[in-house]
This record gives C-alpha cells, structure tokens and sequence, in this order.
C-alpha cells in the first residue's frame, strides 16, 4: 500500500499550478468575472496543449494515457484558480468529441435543471435535439458560470467522473479559501495582534484545515477505488468543506471579505453551484446508508 | 497513489489471520472489568502469545503498513486490546529505546515485549491537565536517590502495575528556568514505600483510571532515563513522532458498530425515518474516510520513517466528534433502550465523550493545528 | 404588553430556590445518587408544604391558586437543582390524587416504554390494571431516575402541561450547567490564566447562555399562551439547549467534568432522560412545520 | 408575565392600521435601486407623512411597546423602511439628543425627524473595523474649524447625506492616551470641499455602500458634540442603550418569508421530505422564539427606560444565525431557482451573509457577552 502522491503525481500537480498561474493568475480572473463568465479561447487552447481534456485519453490515441488519480490533482488545482467554463464536459468528451481533447471545441452537457456556458459551447452532449426548447438564460448567482436554464429536467444522469472531478474542484475551493483565510489572519491587524491570534480565529481555520484533509483524503480515494459509495463520500464530504470553508472564510476576513473585490465570494457562489450537480446530499447520504447494509466493511 | 496491498503485505496479513484463528479459540474467559489482578493476568498472557508469535514489538520490527494490518486483523478477529501493557509498549517502551542508556534498554525493554511487566503513567496532576508543563510533583535529589512528592491523576492500570514512567519537577519554575526547562523522567517503581493508588469513577461509573499520591518515594537516581530537568524533550521525543497507527484498531471498530447501528434501525424501524437513514449515510462517509486518512497517515509515515504528531491532531479532530455523533446516532436509533446501561452502546456512548477532552482536548488541538501547521500567530 | 416577570414571580422563584439549597444542597444531591434515585420523603412532603404539588390548585380546593407561567418557574429550579422523583406526574395528580398536592403520595405515571421512579410510587395514574404486566427494572443511565420498562408502549399521551414543565426542568439544566462551566473557567488556571480567559473557553460559554436565554423565553411564552405550537418550540429548543449545555459544560471543565464526582453528568444524563419524555425532536419540529401552512404569523 | 397589550396599545394600533391603509394606497412607485436621488425622495417623503401623522419620533414620543407595535405594523403592512433616514432617526439624533447643546438639538433634529436632512455614519475605517476605536481619520484644530483627513468605509446612504456623523481622532495614541480617549465626535456637513465618495461593490453585487475620502475638509468646531477626545464615550451612550426594537420588523418579515418558503416546498414537492420539512419546522420554533425575546427585551426596556446594549448581542448572535439558516434553507427548497439572482430570496441569501459579521462579527459578540454578562476573565 502506497497511499502517497507519486512524485510524478506531484509533478503534475505542481506544473498545472504553474501554468494556471501564468496563464490565469488574479488579473485573468477578474477580467473573466468583469466578462460575465466567457470564456478565453487561447487560454482553452492552452489547457488542451497541456493535456488537461486528454489527460485520460489512451497514448494510443493521442492522450496523456493516465487516470482518474491524476484527473483529480488537475481538477483540484482548477477549483483552486477557479477556472471557469465546462471544464469537466470537455474533458469527458476528448476522444469522443472531435477537437475536445485539443481544446479547440467547447463541449458542455445539461445536467439537472441546467447547462453551464451555453453561450460559449460548441458543441452539446448528452442531450436530444429538443433539449433545449424553451431553454432561458438566467442571472446566475456566480458570476463565473453562465446557466441557461432548461424547460424541464435533463433525463441524462451526470456521469460518475463528473461527480468525483466536481468533488475535487470542491477540494481546489476549500484548499485556497483556507489560504486566503490564513493570509488575511495573518495580515490584518485588529486590537493590536494580527487577527489570527485570536482563538476564535485560530479555531475557525484549523477546522477548515480538518475539513480540506478529509475531503481530499475522500476524493483521492474515491478515485483510486472508483467505487460508487466511495464517490458519493467524496461528493457529500467535498461539497460540505467547500461550502462551509468559503463561509468561514468570509467570517474571518470580516467586511473586507464581503466586498466584490475579495475572491470569497466567488468561491462560495461556485461551491454551492458546483453542489448543484450530481446528486444532491440526500441523495448521496441515502446511497452511504444503502451500502451500511451489505456487506460489513 | 494506491490503496492495493504487496504481495509481502498481504503474505503477513495471511500469516497473521492464520495465527489468530488458531490461537483465539484457546484464550481464557475475558475477566470481569472489575478484577484488577485477573486483567492483567489476561493482557500478558496475550502478549507473551504475541511475542512467542513474533508480533510483540511491531513499532520497531514492522513496516507501519504491517503494523496497520496487525491492528485492523487483531479487532476484526476479536482479538484481546492492548490493555495494561499499552504504556509500556507505545509510551514508556519507545521512549526508553529512543533516549535510554543500552542497560536501561536492556533492563526494561524485553520484559515489556514479553508481557513481564506492566507499566503506568505518572504524567497528568490534578493542577496540570493541558498545560501538563506546569506540573508540580517535586523531586528532591537524596544522594543516589531522587525523593518524590506529589499527586498524579488519570494514571491507568496503577493498581496493577510494575512501572510507572513518571515525569517530576527537579527545577523549581523561576523567571530563569521556564516550566518546560525543570522536569526530569523518572521509571518508579510501583512496589516502592509511600505510593498510594486511588481508583478514580468517570462518568461511566467505572474505574479504569486512578490517581496516585506520593509521599517521599525513593526513586533511584539510575532510573532516570535521560539527563536532569531534561524530562519534557524525552517524552515529547515519542509522543510527537507517530506511525498513523494510533487509532486503527478504533476505527475499525467504529465502523463495525455504524454497520451494527444500520441494521438495527432495520429491524426496529427506525430505518424508515430518511432523517435517520441519513445521519447513517453521513457517518458511513465520515468513518469510510477516517479509514482512508489512516491508511494516508500510515503511508506517509511508511515512507518518511514517522510523522510529525500534528497530522494526528487533525486525524482526532474529526474522529473524536464522529465517535461522539456514532453514539449519539446509535442512542437515536436504540430509542429507549438508550437509556439503559446494560446496552453496550449506552456506555460506550458515556465513554466516547472523553475523546474530545483526552490526550490534548479539541481545543489545544485546534491551537496546534492553527499554530503549527498553518503558521498563525501565537496570539496575546 | 408586560412580558417580565411580576415581582410576585421573582418573589416566587426565589422562595423555592431557597428552599431547595436548604433541603436539596450537594450533599443531599450525592447522597440521593448513592441511594440509587430513592427519594426523600420528607423533602417531599416539604415540597408539598411549600406548596409545589398544590402550585396550580384552585385556592378554594386548597390550592395555590397560581398558574403555567408560576409553575414554570418552580419547575425550572427543580431541574436546576437536579431534584429527583415524579415531580411532574405528582404536581399534575394535584387535586386528583388524594394526598398528592400535600406532598403525602408520590405520583407516577407510564410514559413512552418507561415509568419512573417505580418503587418509590404509591400511585400510578394514565396507566390500565395490566399496564405493568412485564414491566422491568433496568439499569438506568441517570443515577437518579429509576426507569422500568414497560413490555409494550403506553397508549396514554404524555400530557400537554408535563411537556412543558419538562421544558422548564431542561431548562434548568442548561442554566445550571452554564454556571458551572463558568465557576470552573473562571477558577481553573492554566498556562498561567483562568482558563475562562481564553477565547474558546470564553465562546463556548457565550452560546450556552444565548441557549439559556432564548430556551427559557420559548418556555415562558408556552406558559403564557398555552398554545400547542409554542409547547412544541419549547420543547424542542429547551431539549437541545440541556442536552449540549450539559455537553459544553463538560467540556469547558475537561478531566475534571469527566469525573463521577463532577455533577454536570448528572444533569447531562438527566436531560437524555427528559428530552425522551413527550414528543420527539421529530415529532415537535413536524408539528411547527404544519403550523407554517396555517395562518400566517 | 403577559404577552397581552393594554387597550392603550390595541388603541395605538388600531389608529395607526387605519392610517397605514389609508396612506399606503397613495404612496409613490418604490425607486430602482441604483437611482439614489430617487430613492432618497421617497425615503424621505415616507418620514415627512409619518411627522405629520405624529409617528416620527417614537423614540422619544412613544413607549418601547408602541414602538414595537409600529415595527410590526408596518412591516405587516408592507409601508416602506426607515432607509435613508435610519442614521438620522436611529444614531445621529439620539446622540444629538442625549449629548448635544440646546442649539445643537434645535439646529439637526427637527430637520431629521421631517425628513428634511438625511445622515450618513462615518465610523468604520478600512484598518479599523472591528476594533473600531483603532481609528485613524486624523482631525487637526485650526482656528475655529477642524481639518480632518483620512478615509471611512461602509457608509451608506453617503451619495445622498446632507450630514455624516463623523468619528475622528484628535489626540494620537501614546502610551498615555489610549486609543479610546482621543476621539471626537463631529457633525460633518456632507457638501464640503474635500469629500469624496466611490460606491462600494458588495459580493451580493450592489452598492448599497461607500466610501469616503477625506482630504482636509474644514468642519466648524461649533459641529462637534461633547468635549474634544470625549467622542467615544458620546457614541457608546447611544450604542450601550436599547430598548429592544432593533430587528423587530426584520423578525416580522424573517416569519413571513418562512411561511412562503414552507408554502413553496408545499407547491413543488419538497415538502414531502421530513428533513426539509423538519427543518422549516426547527426555523418556526427559531423565530417564534426570536419574536417572544424581542417582546422580553421590549417589556424589560419598557420597565426600565432602556436595556444595556449586551442583552443585544443575545438576540444578535442567535438571530444572525437564524437568519441564514433561514436562507440556506430556502434555496434547498428553491433547488434550481437558488441559482437565479432574478429571485429574491438568492439575493437576500447573499446579503444574510453579513449578519454575522456587520455591526460586531458574532466572535466579537460572543466576547461582549462572555465578559460583560458572564464575568470571565479578559485574556491575555
């Protein structure tokens, strides 16, 4: 058992986060936000000539050829720059969808009430030709992920994959929340001592540090077993660190944090529409409860 | 990044279950939780069964991947607990081998491993709980003795025990000698003149901790592990490196009980409520990744040869509020018999509420994690 | 609009608080936990000197004359005292039962699967001649509530008025509990300052206030409207505010909480107990729901 | 112990039912939100028919149980919010009132209470928020003006201010003048050379915010109320007191919003969930319960003529708390429409977030009622 990032695991990781903080550092962000969510085809394009839609795709057919494992580490650090678009469409459609895996296309899907990014999309999967009749364009809460909302729900479940690459997207936002929390505890000086020596503080970040290890520990393993009560786990646990941590971090960055200018919002707003896919918390709970009765673990 | 076992791990899983099923069914009777003396009779025998085995001193002869393996196979088969002799081999015992002299190691060590003798703890004072640095037992240099006097508290398996690893103050706290500068690591003897064991009820009603007065004890100077005032970096030296291992056997009996919880809500209906169904569910995920974050843990430290002790804090912040909310469920789903101590969860649901106060209470291992891993500021 | 105590009803409470730390002090709480519950009968026939069965009784049957909202109020120092035996089935008995509004009978009465306080009961009410039919003793969590176990359920609801005076009782608890975390923080020194110094010890304590203070006004305003929906807020907020007060007192005073001889398991033992009296967490919040769809508040 | 009102108060009531239906019908359309002249008009207008109806200053006209009444009434009846004037009426005036000079009274509070001027508050600062007296907004004495420079945050209503109630610091911060003894307080005419004013962009995407540069803006000494470095003590009597109206017409509308979302989960299905229906259920026990503790706290302020400020910060930190549950709740019945800024409830989700931070985070009322209520010690 070897339950430890290989080192070109961390290579990988490392070299997605580097790219992501060239090519969309906070600048990119903002503008992106500012843009209302359209997406920056160079940037895709990018994304695609780093492997990110064909991480999965067999060598043999022009992919990276690895697997979920690495999958994940690349979706972790795209919730962490809070890339926007369907990234995760896109990247389930290489190798089916001419030009995904390249970047070239941008392929999305509905899932429940929904499809992200229509307006920028090439290409539409999982759908039948009348999807989209009577589909309308709503004002969505996260200004990074234009929905355009569907007539009635989409009969296509959300593929497995999807829901674990969400849940370490998940995971992306709950590591950099953490991050921003700490820095901010660090900076900001309050009744003479940075804010972060305060208990209350102090406590509100170590259990957000508790929520991201566990989290991550879930997706991880959800993608090495690639079990379907694995997954829910990693969803149910991915989303409450997401959620709950974007939240704390808003309280620990105080009034700062509840302007436009501040990152946290964008995080929470993206956490609860990335919550949204997939199956929902009951949903998921009710899948871990079936599992109690089989077979003792 | 895998979840698969060796070949070599899985040989020694085999070897193990083969050596459990055929020596289990030969253990005596489990003794009454009252009988002090017929306790320890039972946890040595099982560790001598265990040294003759070869599984006796895993912390130092196995990988932490075996080790984790022992502890899963050991609570899946019903194996007996550590029990009296957990001090000695995962408190007392690393520290001597990390920081004793090669007699002290020679004198103290083997019959550990082999179930000899029991050692107890003398570390936590009735004024000294989490600032355990500031604690005052006083020992007095008396030519080749040390004479110690004072009160311990929390100190398990006293009444039984061979050994106590005992932590006193050599130094008085001054302005020039911090608390943590003063303290010394002393093994006692439990048989020595002015000892005297007080068996202490928890809330559970019952008494698996002491406390422990000392009145002039003579400690000889030789049984001193480590240099003088030098005691808080010998102890901290075992308790801050760790295998991940050290809730293994827990979490695999958590999550036998969670499946136990779920089929009784099967059969008493409680099933049938979706809130109940789910807080099941929930706890499924949280116990399910607990076991992962251990096998994280334990790769790590399998690689990196022990890991530094603040993982483990955030290892039991989770887990000790699951523990707590699995017999809270459990509580849930029994109804009335909830309210009855021969239930075994109902006790069970009393002891789990020690664990997030016991070794380091929530909140000091929030302090560490806020502190010591994510660098924030130590405040006023 | 006057929703203050009277000083009549200050005057009240603190008779019977008085009375109970002359009658019912520590050492009379240990020692009724070493009797294993078993009450004190000249305490209470003291009780029903003082008027705490008779509270409700019409003067001209002898009685106090005084209502819910005075009830309430002794009821809460009974719980906060941890003051064992049928209080309530005795004080509702009042009147009915001879004896009873004297304090010269103890009253029990069946409720769920459990009667308390059997052995020491002369009479036992809401319960057919068969109802104890198999009944058992068993060996109860709270020291000092003998519980014995009916072989099926009893099919006589709890009463209306006992679910509130439950209510008080709980809130007693939670009162009592948040004193004792706050004597202990403020007493206990380490790392060189009460330990009621340190933030998290400090918030800890703030919320179990804030739980005092709003469970208490639920419970009054039940007494005074006597409404089925606010009985169930009541009950509800007063149930979690004993149950996790109990549980932060506990933590608040750590190993020293954790001993037989600390009192704060008895109340959290106690609070199980009565939060298991009368409706469900379940139960309550689905009789508020069904509130919301009726007028609008 | 009555929840009952007097005949005065059914009176009071009654009159002023009567006055809100007949007045309500001829009430101008509600401004666009980002129209700040307009919304300023109809604000004030609303305060000059409640002067001429008698109903504008009840803070000193009417007992706290009228008050209370007027909150719910007019909340019930849908008549606009105080807006614009909520400075004015709420901390500006009653400063004036309680500390100013004869003139001073005469000179801002007919205006306020007309709705002929409105008010700004300038006491936040970007590096001083929750330690508010950490500000730095620097007030030099010239001849009979004072020169103020620096820069506030959160100022609302700024654009459209005829007036700021202003919060400067006139002795810097030695080790012997601590940082709560060199404020003054100022009364800052809102059109003087030197102010600026930029919207601030909240995450809920509006600007209901600003804020302010100053750069040597000249405020006649004659605008100041109470002594010079006494502003702290000036501010805290009219913060320190209440009379438990704060949040009434906020707990009337949180009541009425939870009885749609429960009619909503009726209308598409959620309602048959037990959990959701379970947790509306815990919301109705949450604000009834928040409802009957405004009574408590308007009939203790009504014995007593006002309540110190800290039996607030009980009622905040629950209330803050409920408030967004209460919205979180709402979009898991909402399901898809939660992600729709065009529905209501998403953009009252975004802006609940500021409840537990806005006017003393819940950390810091959790210290205000640890200390000041409970008597724990300060820490280091």
């Amino acid at each position: 058992m070897d339950f430890q990032l290989t080192a070109d695991q961390r290579a990988l990781r490392q070299g997605v986060r580097d790219l992501l903080a060239r090519r969309f550092d906070r600048e990119a962000l903002r503008a992106a936000v500012d843009a209302g969510g359209e997406l920056d085809r160079d940037l895709w394009r990018a994304l695609g000539e780093a492997g990110f839609f064909a991480l999965r795709l067999p060598e043999a057919e022009g992919g990276v050829g690895l697997g979920l494992p690495e999958a994940v580490l690349l979706f972790e650090e795209a919730g962490r720059a809070l890339l926007p678009g369907p990234l995760i469409d896109t990247h389930l459609a290489a190798g089916e969808v001419k030009g995904a895996a390249e970047g070239e296309v941008v392929v999305t899907a509905p899932y429940g009430h929904f499809v992200e990014h229509l307006g920028d999309a090439d290409v539409i999967v999982r759908a039948d030709k009348d999807a989209l009749n009577g589909a309308m364009k709503v004002r969505s809460v996260d200004p990074l992920t234009p929905l355009t909302r569907l007539s009635r729900r989409t009969p296509y479940p959300y593929p497995p994959e999807a829901v674990l690459l969400t849940a370490a997207e998940q995971v992306g936002t709950a590591a950099r929340t953490l991050d921003l929390a700490v820095q901010h505890a660090c900076e900001r000086v309050q009744f003479g001592q940075p804010v972060g020596g305060f208990q209350a503080v102090k406590h509100l970040c170590a259990q957000m540090l508790v929520r991201v290890e566990t989290a991550r520990t879930a997706v991880y393993a959800a993608a090495v077993t690639g079990t379907a009560v694995e997954r829910a786990a990693a969803k149910l646990l991915a989303d409450e660190a997401a959620v709950r941590n974007a939240r704390d971090c808003l309280q620990v960055c105080g009034g700062m944090g509840f302007t436009w200018e501040a990152d946290v919002h964008l995080h929470l707003k993206r956490a609860w529409v990335r919550a949204g896919r997939g199956p929902s918390k009951a949903e998921a709970e009710e899948e871990l409860a079936a599992a109690l009765l089989g077979d003792p673990a | 990044m895998d979840l698969a076992y060796t070949p070599q791990e899985e040989e020694f899983r085999t070897e193990l279950r083969e050596w459990l099923a055929r020596v289990l069914p030969g253990l005596p009777e489990r003794p009454d939780p009252l009988d002090w003396p017929g306790r320890r009779a039972y946890d040595t025998t099982w560790q001598r069964m265990l040294y003759d085995a070869g599984y006796a001193d895993l912390q130092r002869e196995a990988t932490p991947t075996q080790h984790l393996i022992f502890l899963e196979e050991t609570e899946r088969a019903g194996a007996p607990y550590v029990g009296a002799n957990f001090v000695g081999l995962l408190h007392a015992g690393p520290t001597i081998a990390a920081e004793g002299t090669p007699e002290q190691q020679e004198r103290w060590l083997p019959p550990i491993l082999r179930g000899d003798e029991v050692w107890c703890q003398g570390f936590s004072e009735p004024e000294a709980g989490s600032d355990l640095a500031s604690l005052r037992t006083k020992a007095v240099r008396d030519g080749d003795h040390y004479v110690v006097t004072g009160s311990k508290i929390w100190t398990s398996h006293a009444e039984v025990a061979d050994w106590c690893e005992l932590l006193v103050r050599t130094t008085p706290v001054t302005p020039d000698t911090p608390k943590h500068k003063g303290i010394t690591w002393l093994a006692m003897p439990m048989d020595a003149p002015g000892i005297t064991v007080r068996p202490l009820r928890t809330l559970a009603g019952s008494t698996e901790f002491a406390e422990m007065f000392l009145d002039e004890v003579r400690v000889p100077v030789a049984n001193r592990v480590g240099a003088e005032n030098d005691g808080w970096r010998v102890t901290m030296v075992t308790l801050s490196f760790e295998r991940g291992t050290a809730f293994v056997g827990e979490v695999v009996a958590c999550r036998r009980t969670l499946a136990e919880v779920a089929r009784e809500a099967r059969t008493n209906g409680t099933w049938d409520d979706p809130a109940v169904r789910r807080q099941l569910g929930r706890l499924n995920a949280e116990f399910m990744t607990l076991w992962r974050l251990t096998q994280w843990n334990v790769s790590e430290a399998q690689k990196t040869g022990g890991v530094p002790g603040v993982g483990g804090s955030v290892f039991k912040l989770r887990y000790s509020h699951a523990r707590q909310e699995l017999y809270d469920t459990a509580a849930e789903v029994l109804g009335p018999d909830a309210f009855d101590l021969d239930h075994d969860w109902t006790l069970d649901r009393l002891s789990s509420l020690s664990y997030t106060i016991a070794a380091g209470t929530s909140q000091i291992q929030q302090n560490i994690v806020a502190e010591r891993i994510l660098g924030l500021p130590k405040g006023r």
